[in-house]
């Protein structure tokens, strides 16, 4: 049952992420993604990541990709506009590249040992609720935390400064 | 009961399509659409381990990986906004002032 | 959980609260003042950077102790990077003090990206687990990405951020995934936590060879190497790096190729030298183990890497045309030396490389910014033509920055080379060493063409004295000191260097 | 997980999708009527008694109306869009407690499909994924005012969205939970009353907080005076200028059930829920208090839409971004910093 | 998935599942259950009869893109506060973590400093303001 | 017992590029006198320096070893062990005096021959100097490698500012040789040092100390020694320049202003012959056996392929430039003889191609003045129109053919006589007459030049017009005439003081002769059995 699960999101997520590659619009593309967020979301709530799993819908999917989408919108771009210039080999470079990073990848997939999930507590203090994640956030992660405070702020001025209009001073 | 390995098989696949699409894609939103798509696969990766081990600190990293991406999203679309703006205005066809 | 106790100490943070407070502080001046003042936001950097300095002095004396839940470390690697950026970040800061200003680009806002990334930098050197790292080397990266493209009328700027951006959030995935199976190899179900990306505990897991699974950690190594390659621009991962250093405006791009490259090599070395070369000694009994086998792979990866670097970086700046792309790929092959000294795994040698590089380039690139003049006009090697004798001190103080560059000695660049060399020699990579050294050779070639430009031929037309504001002649002349001091009087900064702890040789209190 | 309990899953959540949308379409006519009443109309009457009838045939006119797909739109985002709106605006009900648990058939039924740890932020969640339906409508009609409808549209949900997301925190750092049942249970008759006949509702806690999230949610609606969006005389019909039929009603829908949501959300955080007297011994009353709740603010809600002028945009954001996000923010140090030194 | 907490989580999927039937349903009904008699003029963009005039759009886009990307921003920060809301209080009961009890509190507050920094920032930049 | 006469000696010209900046430039008014001023100053640091420098030979103890030592500790971290040690020798004595006296020379030969960017020439011309200086009185690698790399800054300079119309491509072929040579000796230092150190737990950079370690107990495995010895030898022999490195030459002479060429071949040349004999003979004394035998080849080459090459040049420094190849191939054949006599005369060969052929380009230099071209069709019958000058050519042109009674035969009498008697160069007969061939061919070209230049009839016109000599000219070939004849007819208080130091040499090579082979049998088993063959071999050597 659980095994059926896994794979229908699997194959969602997959075709999902497939599909950002295959369409040309960046808009489709862009779409395509959420449908990957929301797959791996499910995901994260089978492996009791919770509160990631929630976080992982509000700001992927509900403030990331809508920015995107935003963009792409706004810009409504003729494609070529959009382009960055690269060298023409590396396109043909991906396929075997890409092999490369599977084999490498799946090298270690075949090699890991599978165990079994622990056994948890019921209740908040498990791992992967948001009282768990709250309390590593203050006591291990407290500096990482302020750390990403510092970089969001930065972020937005950083942002700010860019796409403002020229006159702004 | 889903084994571990099977999360790591999915991430990684998530994130070799990822990055093949950063390699073929040529439009620059798609690329970044991409590199999202990796960072996922990424995220996969280290909830699936964090998960098994009961371990919760490879979910707040996911969590601080989660932010950043934002971070990035935000200035990496201001970029591409000032690049725009900027050929367009400049009328530009094919504006490779730089070359690869 | 983690290990250890919270013990929050704001001593061990010093350095980085100023550095952040500096950039508010500026950020409040800058909005709530009408027409900031440049020298308002720019003085401000300054005392905030020398705060910071004081701070890394406050905490210097050989003492290695973690705080933040291992979060942080304090130990001599990190406070000596921490005075490389510093001194970078300052240098910056001197030398485009006039610039912002003459192109009218928003000012406040480039000395708060300036300290936000010095913070990132500061954070990615005192990191001891690889959250910190990747949120410090995100800051640092998330900035520049910002400042590349900070000339906003500019296609080249714009482009040269869109680029540098693209392929240093790709690296940054893969830097990632890299830590995702280190996090996983880690694993030990008998001990607490069961898992970490804390170096000092990921050192001891991997010393006792008690790990998950040995291709992840392998397949980790290997992942974060792609990452930290692209950080640090090394070949085959630095086709973004001319690119974006001929695009960024020219203060940036002297950013971009000291303090952060410096910054990723600070992590890099953290993770390699401190961490997996620790955790294996080359004696050591165990060959057949995950552990020995991680260090030899990933020697023989960087040295390859390191001969790779600097064959192109050399090889391809001969025939550049443009001065900036000619550093670009000088700074390429600078990343490759460096490597040297990491394959020897030497981080005091690596460090004295950086420190000096830093200086130098920094040097080279505020002549390159007054020569070029507003909006980087003027940065082929052709617009040099004659004007050796024309702007004589500028001139001369080129010369001697790329002569430091080629590895001239009685200055800072050949004591650089000449510790990586001596360090990699001792440490048996001898070809490395030949190999380098006839690089070398081959680099005086792409340097001299500016000298022999500037001082042998005949002068271009149109070519006027540049009025050279006070910031920047006193960044000039520190950078020529610092060149000179580094390469005549190296004494000191050696001696602290060998004395310096780090925390995997010494243990860590708390 | 059993069969039986799949089953009772499936069966709530039936139930409570039919409930919806016959709530919304006698929501229409409710208001219908209530503008009538305010505004000294008459509103509709001629279907069925007193006009019950009403929606009824709206729906059929919907059905059979004519489905236009404008030439120029990209055709399956146009036809996504009217989904993507309407499927979150259904989601976030699966996780609001109705009411305590009520016995029937034999079995103790609780009056929730589902509780979980996150379930709050999963109602955030599914909120903001909300915003798709109105951008890809705006984008995919090809239509100027749809697009620019659009934009305004979401971005004003996305700038309310946070001064929303910021006000619940204060509702947190009193529950300490996510989970919407222990928001509720914790407010009702067990955690006693204070000066023995003020039930602890969250509301006289947090009332600068309620009073945010009211304002945010109004405006997160699309409601009047914050329906910009939709303003008829600058923009056409916002967003949906291009749709009708169906696909139209779905909007429609899509937005009373947004309405239902927050309302009910007002009622959980703020107002204890289905909390009540009597409801340990007739536990049925609890759905009869949070229904009650519920339409009282729904009636409000309706009442501020019609008497209320519409704000120019930018005050409009300005509201938003200048008053309701810092008085959050303001709020959220203030409860902490109460909350530190009263414990 | 026979997790502790984890099965409640369930009921999205099977809502989702209706939901998505449900929304389908609703399209294809008025999809095949209409009227289908196109002609040009019903296909045409509703204009308001009105010639579409150039692009005046980049100004306003720009206002609309810096509101995005703020949201984007102050959302993670949100999403940051809320599982420190969660915990504040418990933290501050239990014995457990009563030592830790400032620094949940000052973590926050500094955590809390630069996101209003930043909302200063942008106000007085005048991002905030929309008729710019 | 530190004496720090060297240092002044280093120091003086350092002071004189300080006074210089200070002077200022000479393009602003008054310009004519400031120039004067600075080219006063230039020559009087250098005839200052020269001064101080003649109290070395005066003060020489000819039997010691090093002398006028400073030692002072520099770098010292990382057993970096890098001390500021300077102290010459009998090796090194002349050819401070060399530089000393030939910087002078050359700045007055050029007094008015430089038009533009005085200043910088002056100071050029001075930083030159310390930096040859230094490499003769280094004795420390570091320091060594120090001086050998900076002094090719103010050549570059030289040749590229002030140089031809091809300067460019002269000055860059130039540094590119010369940096390949030294960065790949780099490369040899650091592993000397660093097996030295290795071997003896002293890691130092001193030259003294590691020749000394490497004679009391060979630290190197012979593979290593042919290594090093080739990595040293290679910067050596680019620089001499040996025959198949030898194409930056003729370029860089040509292109060089007069100065610049007068430096170029009367000292820089000389530094790859005394890296030879400072480094690689005593070091690694059995690779410079091993090798001697393909060095020696070369060097014949060379001599004999210079000799051929100038016949045919039109262009009067081309040929004297080739003319050096010639002249320097004697030098290293003399060196790999490992004869007394072979040794001396190379060193004194040194000194005499230093004051011959830079009187030379000094003479090339003279008439280019007047005419301002080299071509030698362009000349003939000087000696009607400028006899004094055609008098001091004649001298000069002698020395370099090397007739008896000048400074030149004695030099190459005695390499020919030790190349002949050379107990371990295979064939050393053979040599002996190619490059005595050498010689013939050299009277030959040599002698056709002055012909072609001189004699005749005075056929171009331009060239009637020509003015002799003048003082100043006069004065700065004065003391090269003098030293041409005091060398050829006196040479005893020349060869005294190098005596020692050459014999030195002969018996380290010699003595390491027998070992080296045993050594490469003790390979494999422990270091030890060196010890055993090199005892030894002392004996043998004693016996000889």
């Amino acid at each position: 049952m659980e095994k059926a699960l896994f794979i229908i999101i699997a194959v969602i997520a997959v075709a999902a992420a497939l599909n950002v590659l295959i369409q040309r619009n960046p808009l489709y593309s862009a779409l395509s993604l959420i449908g990957t967020m929301a797959a791996l979301s499910v995901l994260y709530v089978m492996l009791r990541a919770q509160f990631i799993a929630a976080v992982q819908i509000v700001v992927y999917a509900g403030a990331i990709l809508v920015l995107f989408i935003f963009v792409i919108m706004l810009l409504n771009a003729p494609k070529q506009q959009l382009q960055i210039d690269k060298q023409k080999g590396l396109r043909y470079l991906a396929i075997p590249l890409a092999g490369l990073l599977l084999a490498e990848a799946f090298y270690v997939v075949w090699r890991v040992q599978d165990i079994a999930m622990p056994v948890v507590k019921e209740g908040e203090e498990a791992v992967g609720t948001t009282w768990s994640v709250g309390v590593a956030l203050f006591t291990h992660y407290l500096l990482p935390f302020q750390v990403a405070g510092v970089l969001l702020l930065m972020a937005l001025i950083g942002a700010v400064v860019l796409a403002r209009r020229e006159g702004d001073k | 009961m889903v084994p571990l390995s099977w999360y790591l098989g999915l991430s990684a696949l998530l994130f070799t399509i990822g990055a093949m699409g950063v390699f073929i894609k040529r439009n620059t939103i798609t690329i970044f659409l991409c590199i999202e798509l990796m960072l996922n696969g990424v995220n996969l990766t280290l909830v699936a381990l964090s998960g098994f081990f009961g371990d919760v600190s490879g979910q707040l990293f996911v969590f601080m990986v989660i932010a950043v991406a934002a971070a990035e999203a935000a200035v990496g679309l201001a970029i591409i906004i000032s690049i725009f703006r900027n050929r367009e205005s400049l009328n530009v066809d094919d504006a490779d002032t730089l070359k690869l | 959980m983690q290990p250890g106790q919270l013990a929050i100490d704001f001593h061990a943070i010093l350095p980085e609260i100023i550095t952040v407070l500096a950039a508010v502080l500026i950020m409040m001046i800058d909005a709530f003042t009408r027409r900031i003042n440049r020298r308002v936001a720019g003085a401000v950097a300054l005392v905030g950077l020398a705060g910071a300095a004081a701070a890394v002095v406050s905490l210097w004396g050989g003492k290695v102790e973690s705080s933040f839940s291992g979060m942080i470390v304090t130990d001599d690697f990190r406070l000596f990077f921490a005075m490389i950026f510093i001194i970078v970040t300052f240098l910056i800061v001197l030398i485009s003090l006039r610039w912002v200003e003459d192109e009218e680009l928003p000012t406040g806002e480039y000395f708060m990206l300036l300290m936000f990334a010095t913070t990132g930098m500061l954070l990615m050197s005192a990191a001891n687990d690889l959250v910190m790292i990747f949120l410090g080397l995100e800051t640092t990266s998330i900035a520049t990405y910002v400042l590349c493209g900070y000339r906003r009328r500019d296609l080249r700027s714009n482009e040269s951020a869109v680029k540098y951006f693209i392929l240093g959030s790709f690296s940054t995935a893969f830097l990632l995934y890299g830590i995702a199976f280190i996090y996983g190899a880690s694993y030990d179900p008998n001990l607490s936590p069961v898992a970490t990306t804390n170096l000092q505990l990921l050192k001891e897991r991997l010393a006792s060879d008690q790990l998950f699974s040995g291709p992840m950690l392998l397949a980790g190594a290997a992942m974060m190497l792609v990452g930290f390659g692209f950080k640090v621009a090394t070949a085959p991962f630095h086709i973004w790096s001319p690119d974006v250093y001929e695009g960024a405006p020219t203060p940036v791009t002297a950013f971009l190729s000291t303090g952060s490259k410096a910054a990723a090599f600070a992590s890099f070395s953290r993770v390699f030298i401190l961490t997996f070369f620790a955790a294996a000694p080359v004696a050591s009994g165990m060959t057949d183990s995950a552990v020995s086998a991680l260090r030899e792979v990933s020697t023989n990866a960087l040295m390859v890497m390191a001969i790779l670097t600097m064959t192109i970086g050399n090889l391809v700046a001969i025939v550049q045309n443009n001065v900036k792309r000619m550093l670009a790929y000088s700074s390429i092959a600078h990343a490759g030396y460096a490597l040297v000294g990491m394959v020897a795994g030497d981080w005091r040698a690596v460090a004295f490389y950086l420190l000096s590089y830093v200086v130098i380039n920094i040097g080279a690139f505020a002549v390159i910014e007054v020569i070029a003049r507003r909006g980087d006009k003027r940065t082929e090697i052709a617009d040099y033509s004659g004007i050796g004798f024309q702007t004589l001190g500028l001139a001369a103080a080129l010369s001697l920055f790329l002569l430091s560059l080629a590895g001239i000695p009685l200055t800072a660049g050949f004591m650089a080379k000449l510790l990586v060399f001596k360090s990699a020699w001792a440490a048996g990579f001898h070809v490395l060493v030949v190999i380098g050294v006839i690089n070398s050779a081959i680099s005086w070639y792409y340097y001299l063409r500016v000298i022999v430009a500037m001082f042998f031929r005949e002068p271009a037309t149109g070519f006027q004295r540049p009025v050279l504001a006070r910031s920047l002649v006193a960044g000039l002349v520190l950078a020529i000191l610092g060149t000179l001091y580094l390469g005549i009087l190296p004494g000191r900064v050696l001696d602290a260097l060998e004395k310096a702890s780090d925390i995997m040789t010494t243990a860590a209190r708390r | 997980m059993t069969t039986d309990q799949l089953l009772e899953w499936t069966i709530k959540i039936g139930v409570i999708f039919f409930i919806l949308l016959t709530t919304v379409a006698y929501l229409s006519y409710v208001e219908r009527r209530v503008a009538g009443w305010i505004q000294l109309r008459v509103g509709p009457n001629r279907v069925g008694p007193f006009g019950l009838l009403q929606p009824l045939a709206d729906g059929l006119k919907f059905i059979f109306k004519e489905d236009i797909i404008p030439r120029e739109a990209s055709k399956w985002l146009y036809l996504i869009a009217p989904a993507a709106a309407i499927i979150p605006a259904l989601m976030s009900f699966i996780v609001i407690p109705f009411g305590s648990s009520v016995t029937l058939f034999g079995r103790e039924i609780t009056l929730h499909v589902t509780r979980f740890d996150v379930a709050l932020l999963y109602i955030l969640g599914v909120g903001s994924v909300g915003v798709y339906g109105v951008m890809l409508a705006g984008w995919s009609s090809n239509n100027k005012y749809s697009l620019l409808g659009g934009l305004r549209s979401s971005a004003q949900m996305i700038s309310y969205e946070l001064s929303l997301g910021a006000s619940i925190v204060g509702v947190l750092l009193v529950a300490g939970s996510l989970d919407l049942v222990t928001i509720v249970e914790a407010q009702g008759a067990t955690s006693g009353y204070w000066l023995g006949f003020i039930p602890k509702w969250n509301i006289f806690l947090q009332p600068i907080g309620f009073i945010i999230f009211f304002l945010s949610a109004m405006a997160e609606t699309n409601r009047v005076p914050f329906d910009l969006p939709e303003a008829e005389a600058e923009l056409v019909a916002g967003y949906f200028t291009e749709y009708s039929s169906m696909k139209f009603a779905m909007f429609f829908m899509s937005e009373y059930f947004h309405l239902i949501t927050v309302t009910s959300m007002a009622t959980t955080l703020y107002f204890g829920g289905w909390n009540g007297p009597f409801i340990a011994e007739y536990p049925f009353l609890s759905l009869v208090y949070f229904v009650l709740k519920v339409f009282i603010f729904i009636f409000i809600f309706m009442w501020i839409r019609f008497t209320m002028p519409r704000f120019r945009y930018d005050q409009l954001m300005a509201l938003g971004w200048k008053v309701l996000l810092p008085a959050s923010i303001l709020n959220l140090i203030v409860t902490a910093t109460v909350i530190l030194f009263v414990n | 998935m026979d997790q502790p907490g984890i099965t409640n989580y369930i009921p999205i999927l099977i809502i989702f599942a209706l939901a998505v039937v449900f929304a389908t349903a609703m399209i294809a009904m008025s999809r095949f259950m209409g009227r289908n008699r196109p002609t040009r003029e019903k296909l045409a963009p509703y204009e308001c009869g009105v010639e579409p005039v150039g692009t005046a759009r980049e100004r306003q886009s720009v206002k609309f893109y810096l509101v995005a990307i703020l949201f984007l921003l102050f959302d993670v920060e949100v999403v940051f506060l809320l599982p420190w809301a969660v915990v504040f209080r418990k933290v501050l009961t239990s014995p457990e973590y009563q030592h830790l009890k400032f620094v949940f509190y000052g973590g926050m507050m500094v955590f809390l400093f630069l996101l209003v920094v930043g909302l200063i920032y942008e106000w007085r930049k005048g991002i905030l303001d929309w008729n710019r | 017992m530190d004496n720090y006469l060297l240092t002044i000696i280093l120091a003086l010209p350092i002071a004189g590029v300080a006074a210089l900046l200070v002077l200022g430039r000479g393009d602003h008014e008054g310009a004519l006198e400031r120039k004067t001023l600075l080219k006063w100053t230039a020559l009087l640091f250098a005839l200052a320096t020269f001064a101080v420098s003649l109290a070395l030979p005066i003060m020489f103890d000819s039997a010691g070893g090093l002398q006028f030592q400073t030692n002072v500790p520099w770098i010292t971290a990382f057993k970096l062990g890098v001390h500021y040690h300077v102290a010459i020798d009998g090796l090194s004595l002349w050819l401070v005096l060399l530089t000393t006296l030939l910087t002078p020379v050359a700045l007055i030969s050029s007094w008015n021959s430089i038009h533009h960017r005085l200043r910088e020439f002056l100071i050029s011309m001075l930083a030159l100097e310390t930096g040859m200086i230094g490499v003769f009185v280094a004795m420390d690698m570091f320091v060594f490698y120090l001086f050998w790399e900076v002094m090719l800054v103010p050549m570059y300079f030289l040749i590229g500012v002030w140089g031809g119309e091809r300067r460019i491509y002269a000055a860059i072929k130039f540094v590119i040789y010369t940096v390949v040579g030294s960065l790949v000796m780099l490369a040899g230092i650091i592993a000397l040092y660093y097996l030295h150190g290795q071997a003896t737990g002293n890691f130092t950079f001193d030259i003294e100390t590691i020749t000394k370690a490497m004679q009391a107990r060979p630290f190197l495995s012979s593979v290593e020694q042919d290594w090093l010895f080739w990595a040293f030898a290679l910067a050596f022999l680019i620089k001499v320049p040996l025959f198949p490195f030898h194409t930056w030459l003729p370029d860089a002479h040509v292109e060089a202003p007069t100065a610049g060429s007068v430096i170029l071949a009367g000292v820089l040349l000389k530094m790859g012959t005394y890296g030879l004999m400072r480094f690689n003979l005593p070091i690694f004394p059995e690779a410079s056996q091993h090798y001697a035998a393909l060095i020696s080849a070369l060097a014949v080459v060379g001599i004999i392929y210079g000799a051929l090459v100038a016949m045919v040049q039109p262009d009067l420094k081309k040929l004297v430039a080739y003319s050096s190849v010639s002249h320097l191939g004697f030098v290293v054949l003399g060196i790999f003889s490992f004869t007394d006599q072979g040794l001396q005369g190379a060193l004194y060969q040194m000194l005499n191609h230093g004051i011959s052929t830079g009187a030379l380009f000094m003479i090339v230099g003279m008439i280019y003045d007047r005419r301002h071209t080299r071509l030698i069709a362009e000349f003939g019958g000087l000696a009607n129109v400028m006899p004094v000058f055609s008098a001091l050519f004649l001298v000069v042109t002698l020395s370099s053919i090397a007739l008896p009674l000048m400074n030149g035969f004695v030099g190459e009498f005695l390499v020919l006589v030790g190349t002949f008697t050379s107990p371990t160069l295979p064939s050393a007969r053979l040599f002996t007459a190619l490059a005595a061939t050498g010689m013939i061919l050299s009277a030959v070209y040599m002698l056709w030049m002055y012909q072609r230049v001189i004699m005749g009839e005075t056929r171009n016109e331009e060239n009637l017009k020509l003015a002799d000599l003048n003082v100043r000219e006069r004065l700065a070939l004065a003391p090269i005439i003098v030293l041409i004849f005091l060398m050829g007819i006196y040479p005893g208080p020349f060869l005294s003081r190098s005596d020692a130091a050459t014999r030195a040499i002969r018996a380290r090579v010699n003595h390491a002769q027998a070992p080296a082979r045993a050594n490469e049998a003790g390979e494999q088993g422990s270091r030890g059995a060196g010890e055993q063959g090199s005892s030894h071999a002392s004996r043998t050597g004693m016996k000889k």
